[in-house]
């Protein structure tokens, strides 16, 4: 990126209050900013600063602070920056805005969100099911949905019982440790001695 | 046989009608299906209907070492495997803070590379089906074979390859490998001709695929469409030329272009990407010889590796356009958040809906295919 | 019901019978010769196994040598394929497509998926043991199974049609009862499809003491006549 | 690098409408050309394919790495008894067995093998029917999934190995600066060190099993790798309250067993004990000793004889069990033998000390300068007390009985090493001979060898010992250290006699070469060559050939009592001697180590537990 781009960009994101700028590398710039700001900083930077481009919208659950981070990846053809935007929006009770009539790919990811997180996005054209069309439980990607011991409450394994373990069985051996049980966290070892 | 109380289906009294189009039908990608309603032949309205590839690799992947999700992130996308892997690793060393030894970014390249015509054989073959001609599906599936003998070799698997780790690649090319490359790069290049022949200046495709499913310029940058369907239309971004990655910047390469952003041009332009394709693994063959050093940068012990906490996304340009990977990790052992960005979700969903409305119920077959869109990387 | 009484439930598998006339054992040997020599494949990717396919169809492996076709129409075709994993929407797709093959239908699992969940062992989406939900006639292990084993696979199948062994589509008939039980453990109590199971087991004559029970009980309380489909848009 | 390579540009594809309809009749000539269809037989695989497991059975030893890596949860860890089990030396005889229902055939599990066991094979067919189902979970060996050979595949190379087989370099001094003072050698790792040391565990427990003790050793490495030292002290008190002790000279049995010393350098273990005792300050410790830990008096007296580490574990268990513990030390000090036996540079006193004093704190009482036959009799202690543990070590320095060893400047190593602790002055020579070859042979002569340095300026120590120096009982390291120090080792030489000149002073020490150690029955029968004598010339000759135990304070009523086995106490597997009131624990049982010690106090300790439950009932 050109000096004259980047002083161009910094003199144009003066005009968003409370903005934090980091540049990850050259190409990698982060901008922190509230989430209020976020619709205004959008449309600034595709209006005015060739970033149009919207790569993807990620959200995070942190759910140790009670919020959904939401990250906006732009790019920008002509500078050939990525500017990554980062919100936070509390969890509760999950709402935000949509951006969709900035950036039109937007729906999709933010239908994805709602599918995934249940973050609502007002003024996002669809916010219906898509990916999980059939599924009954919370928005499988929070933190607090915990998909091992789903899968363990629901389906069952395979009960190998091989003529050769039988074998080793009748000669005092067989399983010692299954892979639940390391998963767990137990090493069984520990017990035997 | 029927039951006592079945009754046969009522259609609607309007001339309109709806249609599943998919999951299982000879005309869409994989597995995957677009609800289509219709007046006469004309499409009024069409909805995806994704998520039955669906696995929550996000999900999965927060629960798996740094290492382990080596081998789950290459299932995402099935027929161009190698991007998946070599992005989730460019993310994971720039986190890391791991320098990748300059050999294996070259096998890195090479292999990506590879993916892509393997990937592009792939999609001319299918294209070619569904347009009504098996013969090129059968030489392009064929073809790709040889390259799949190739990766089969060089990573012990023939489509997952699970060969990209954080800090490198697992082992050395083997000996004669890289000729080996190079005999059926030139069986590949003078195969070109006859697909030309056959498929890409046959009149009966082009005219098939001339104006079908139209994206101008202004279109392809709303809607955020990337790779060979974004070059299509005359805009010439590629995220190897652009924002590089691996030794990108030290290569001769082109970045092919068609103006009209039909699936015509969608397909030519993949044609095109295919010798530069070639062009690129030239130059890996004739360098890589002349690269020594290790082929990985150690990283701890696998079981206990902690990954700084902080945010990366990288960027990989695959076969069918941009691929991002937003890893986040919070300093533990297993990444906090993985946000896979693939460039089939913008093109199945996003643009295949739009471009599916006022066109014809046959085209809707030539677009999805000239789109390239790959079922199993939109569910995730 | 729980998932674990369904567990206990052991299903028999049904021996090759020999008929006592000599000249019916003619007959059925001449079928089974007949059926392996001419299989359609329905052309249905439920899962990432599904790319090793092209090439077992195409030039390079050609499974038409052994006289394998895919096959669009579940109606005209005899194998299904599960290639890999089926995510539960998937899931219900095969179930409905299975019912709506023509008997003798043969089911191949492939890939690690279909036998005990596979790499997506943990995912919330996806189903884990293919034999819960219909009877499984062949396995072929890899993940996923090059083209060659794909072919040695479905010459394996072929020897058991010819030997009369691959009867796994009769346990369906003979065992609705528990396969339903797992199918409306996991899509709920209104789960229904359009073809009268019941109904096509008494007319082949295959219905037993296991066709009936408590799940089929459940489907014929909420059983619904069929409508006309609807779709939202 | 930049290359630079010319190439054309790909020309542009003619699509043209006016292009023939009959182009792709062209590709009729195909009709001609060889097909490339491959026979129906399955193809060989690459050289590197990754198919079905394979398993070196004499190369695995158990520690189910495989299992940890694999991000399917396909492999179980199976038991085959026939197969050895051998925890000393670190091979279980456990086995992987694979879930081919859940595996993807990543090799990650051939590439963390600390063994390298596993490996793929070529095979990739495999097929079954529902009734074969059991057929997908396989126990592989080295002879392939359908007994046919194939040839192996992916294997581990020196770039896909995932371990990390050197250890975490620790800071020492160098030798020109340790070699004239007594400080602690190794420095320690610092946080950042640690932490690394710490994450190349594969937490396989071998180190667990080998320990006499068995200490929680993947436990309190995994509590560092998370930074969490004090949970790393909880972890080691859970089995050793002689921390700081083993975490500097323990004869680490773990590091033998662990599972990346096969290939590599084994985890630091003892340093990483070391740092986790000296990363939590004295009085958290003994906070966390004292976590869950409520004195309620149970009303028995145990006495304990010796305040070694073997007497104070017992005392350490038996106190936190709520009886009143009194201990009985003849010397000045208590730590036994690793207070007098061990110099200063390799265990500082003062980390001794807070060891001890953790003991104590809990209500152990030490009498000092209480020598039981002297100042108290057996059987006081037999009419006071409800147990009474023998814990008195081998406090005596054996002889070499060759011809002039009753010369005053023959000393044993023992006797020198007290002294030498305590500060006690004696003559020390300008030159010096040690007989022996084992860890208390170097440590007087490098303690001797420092002395000389701080009062003559100058070393003059050798060592001779009958093995050859790589067969030594002493630590490689400590061999290292020495002769880094100025000492010089002479291996092979049996000593014959201490030379004396005709005023009686000592010159020198006569040797011969050693030809064999051991009889055919591997017997201790030294062969030598008379022909290749040697005089080394020296003022002083040490004794370092073994130690053993002095039990004359028993008094002679109660050693004709007890029963003996080759001149030691016999003991039952509690400990327990056949007297019903006395046990018996640490070295002068089992000979002398460390943890051997502490293992041996925790188990008369629960012994003597288990008998008072039983007479209260």
């Amino acid at each position: 990126m050109s000096i004259a781009h980047s002083q161009n960009l910094n003199v144009l994101l003066q005009e968003i209050e409370g903005i934090q700028l980091t540049f990850h590398n050259p190409r990698r710039l982060r901008a922190d900013i509230a989430a209020e700001a976020l619709p205004a900083l959008l449309a600034l930077l595709r209006g005015r600063a060739s970033y149009v481009h919207l790569s993807a919208i990620s959200c995070v659950d942190w759910i140790d602070d009670n919020q959904f981070e939401l990250v906006y990846h732009l790019w920008s053809y002509e500078t050939s920056v990525l500017i990554s935007a980062h919100i936070r929006v509390p969890r509760d009770p999950g709402i935000y805005l949509s951006v969709f009539d900035i950036y039109t790919p937007a729906a999709f990811f933010e239908r994805d969100i709602h599918e995934m997180f249940g973050l609502y996005f007002e003024g996002s054209p669809d916010m219906s099911k898509f990916i999980l069309t059939e599924w009954n439980g919370p928005p499988p990607m929070r933190k607090d949905f915990d998909s091992e011991k789903w899968v363990m409450e629901t389906f069952s394994w395979q009960q190998y019982h091989p003529d050769w373990l039988q074998e080793l069985e009748q000669q005092g051996g067989g399983i010692v440790s299954t892979p639940e049980s390391i998963r767990a966290g137990n090493r069984p070892m520990e017990n035997k001695s | 046989m029927r039951p006592e109380n079945y009754q046969a289906v009522n259609h609607p009294p309007s001339h309109e009608f709806e249609l599943n189009f998919g999951p299982n039908h000879p005309g869409i990608e994989g597995n995957f299906a677009l609800k289509v309603k219709l007046q006469g032949d004309i499409v009024v309205e069409a909805r995806t209907d994704a998520g039955y590839l669906h696995r929550g690799f996000e999900k999965l992947m927060e629960d798996r070492l740094w290492i382990q999700n080596i081998a789950l992130v290459p299932r995402i996308c099935v027929p161009d495997p190698v991007p998946m892997e070599v992005c989730y690793s460019l993310a994971v060393e720039d986190l890391a803070n791991i320098e990748v030894p300059e050999r294996a970014q070259w096998i890195r390249v090479l292999q990506l590379e590879l993916s892509r015509i393997a990937a592009h054989l792939f999609f001319f073959g299918g294209h070619a089906a569904t347009t009504g001609m098996y013969t090129p599906m059968y030489w392009g599936v064929a073809d790709r074979d040889l390259l799949l003998d190739l990766f089969e070799e060089l990573t012990g698997g023939r489509i997952y390859s699970i060969y990209n780790l954080p800090g490198g690649v697992r082992q050395d090319v083997p000996e004669g490998f890289l000729q080996r490359v190079s005999d059926t790069l030139d069986y590949i290049d003078g195969r070109l001709k006859d697909y030309d022949n056959l498929f890409f200046t046959n009149q009966i495709f082009v005219k098939r695929a001339r104006g079908v499913g139209t994206i101008n310029q202004q279109q392809a940058l709303d809607w955020s469409v990337t790779g060979p369907n974004l070059r299509a239309c005359g805009l010439e971004f590629d995220v190897r030329r652009d924002d590089p990655y691996l030794i990108y910047p030290q290569l001769d390469f082109d970045i092919p272009t068609e103006q009209a952003g039909d699936a015509l041009a969608r397909t030519l332009v993949r044609r095109l990407e295919m010798v530069e394709s070639i062009r690129i693994i030239r130059q890996v063959i004739k360098a890589l010889p002349d690269i020594k050093g290790p082929l990985r940068t150690p990283i701890p012990n696998p079981l206990a590796w902690r990954v700084p906490a902080g945010e990366s996304y990288a960027r990989v340009e695959s076969s069918k356009g941009e691929v991002a990977y937003y890893v986040v990790s919070n300093g533990g052992e297993k990444p906090y958040r993985v946000h896979i960005r693939g460039p089939s979700a913008m093109h199945a969903v996003q643009v295949l809906e739009k471009l599916a409305v006022g066109s014809r119920l046959e085209d809707i077959a030539q677009t999805i295919f000239s789109l390239d869109a790959c079922p199993p990387e939109v569910d995730r | 019901m729980k998932k674990s009484d369904l567990d206990k439930v052991k299903i028999k598998q049904i021996p090759a019978q020999k008929r006592t006339n000599p000249f019916a054992n003619v007959f059925d040997e001449f079928v089974g010769f007949c059926r392996s020599r001419s299989m359609f494949m329905l052309h249905y990717c439920t899962g990432c196994g599904a790319i090793e396919l092209p090439p077992a169809m195409t030039s390079r492996f050609d499974m038409e040598r052994l006289g394998i076709q895919p096959m669009v129409s579940p109606r005209q075709a005899d194998i299904l394929l599960i290639t890999g994993y089926v995510s539960i929407k998937t899931l219900k797709r095969v179930i409905l497509t299975y019912e709506q093959m023509a008997a003798p239908k043969y089911v191949i699992g492939i890939c690690s998926c279909t036998v005990n969940g596979g790499m997506y062992w943990q995912s919330y989406a996806t189903a884990k043991k293919l034999d819960e939900y219909f009877p499984v006639d062949l396995y072929i292990a890899g993940c996923m199974p090059r083209p060659e084993a794909v072919i040695e696979g479905l010459q394996q199948l072929m020897q058991k049609i010819k030997a009369n062994e691959a009867n796994s589509w009769k346990q369906y008939y003979k065992n609705y009862d528990y396969f339903l039980g797992n199918q409306q453990h996991l899509f709920g109590n209104n789960w229904q499809t359009p073809t009268d199971v019941i109904g096509e087991a008494e007319t082949y004559q295959l219905a037993g003491p296991n066709t009936l029970g408590e799940h089929t009980k459940i489907l014929q309380s909420v059983q619904t006549p069929l409508k006309p489909l609807e779709m939202k848009l | 690098m930049k290359i630079s390579l010319k190439s054309k540009k790909a020309p542009a594809i003619n699509h043209s409408d006016s292009g023939s309809l009959l182009n792709p009749l062209k590709n009729l000539q195909f009709l001609v050309r060889k097909p490339i269809t491959e026979p129906l037989q399955p193809r060989l695989a690459s050289l590197n394919y990754r198919g079905f497991h394979l398993n070196d059975w004499q190369a695995c030893v158990g520690c189910a790495s495989c299992q940890k890596i694999c991000d399917n949860a396909a492999i179980s860890m199976v038991e085959i008894p026939s197969l050895p089990n051998d925890p000393v030396k670190g091979i279980r005889n456990h086995r992987p067995a694979i879930d081919y229902g859940r595996c993807c055939w990543c090799a990650l599990c051939v590439d963390i093998c600390p063994s390298s066991s596993l490996s793929l094979s070529r095979e990739y067919v495999h097929t079954c029917d529902q009734q074969h189902i059991d057929s997908y979970f396989i126990l592989p060996d080295p002879n392939g999934m359908h007994q046919q050979h194939f040839g192996k595949g992916w294997q581990k190379t020196e770039h896909s190995d995932l371990l990390s087989l050197t250890r975490t370099a620790m800071a020492e001094l160098e030798p020109e600066k340790r070699v004239d003072n007594f400080d602690e050698i190794v420095d320690g790792f610092t946080p950042e060190q640690a932490v690394l040391e710490a994450s190349r565990c594969v937490q396989c427990g071998m180190c667990h099993d080998s320990c006499p003790t068995h200490m929680h050793a993947p436990e309190y490495i995994r509590a560092i790798w998370n930074g969490d030292a004090e949970e790393a002290v909880r972890q080691i008190y859970r089995s050793n309250p002689f921390a700081h002790t083993c975490g500097r000279v323990c004869t680490r049995r773990c590091e033998t067993a662990c599972s990346i010393g096969i290939r590599g350098e084994p985890i630091a273990i003892r340093w990483l004990k070391r740092y986790a005792m000296d990363a939590v300050s004295h009085e958290r410790i003994k906070e966390i000793v004292n976590e869950n830990f409520t004195a309620k008096s149970s009303g028995k007296k145990i006495a304990i004889i010796g305040a070694g580490p073997a007497g104070l574990t017992a005392a350490f268990d038996l106190v936190r069990s709520g009886h009143k513990v009194e201990v009985f030390e003849a010397l000045a000090h208590a730590g036994g033998m690793t207070r007098f036996g061990i110099p200063d540079y390799r265990l500082p006193f003062d980390s001794l000390q807070q060891d001890i004093d953790i003991i104590t704190s809990l209500g152990v009482k030490i009498h000092t300068h209480c020598r039981i036959g002297k100042n108290k009799r057996m059987s006081t202690l037999q009419k006071n007390y409800d147990a009474v543990i023998l814990a008195i070590g081998l406090q005596q320095g054996r002889q070499t009985r060759i011809k002039n060893s009753e010369h005053r400047h023959v000393y044993r190593a023992v006797d020198l090493l007290q002294k030498i602790s305590l500060g006690e002055k004696f003559d020390l020579s300008h030159s010096v001979a040690v007989i022996g070859g084992g860890n208390v042979a170097m440590d007087i002569a490098r303690s001797l060898a420092r002395m000389q340095k701080q009062q003559y300026g100058k070393i003059q120590i050798t060592l001779t010992a009958l093995e050859q120096q790589q067969h030594f009982m002493a630590d490689p390291e400590e061999i290292k250290e020495a002769l880094e120090e100025g000492i010089i080792i002479k291996d092979s030489c049996g000593p014959q006699s201490c030379e004396i000149d005709s005023n009686g002073k000592l010159i020198g020490l006569k040797t011969w070469k050693v030809t064999s150690i051991f009889d055919e029955n591997n017997r201790f029968a030294p062969q030598y060559d008379e022909q290749d004598e040697v005089v080394h010339n020296c003022e002083a000759v040490v004794e370092a050939i073994g130690q053993y135990s002095d039990t004359s304070l028993l008094g002679t009523e109660l050693t004709e009592k007890l029963e003996w086995n080759r001149g030691r106490l016999q003991v039952d597997e509690n400990g327990r001697t056949s007297e019903s009131w006395l046990w018996s624990a640490g070295d002068c049982v089992n000979g002398p180590d460390v943890v051997h010690a502490v293992a041996d106090g925790h188990k008369v300790a629960a012994s003597i537990e288990q008998q008072l439950q039983l007479k209260t009932k």
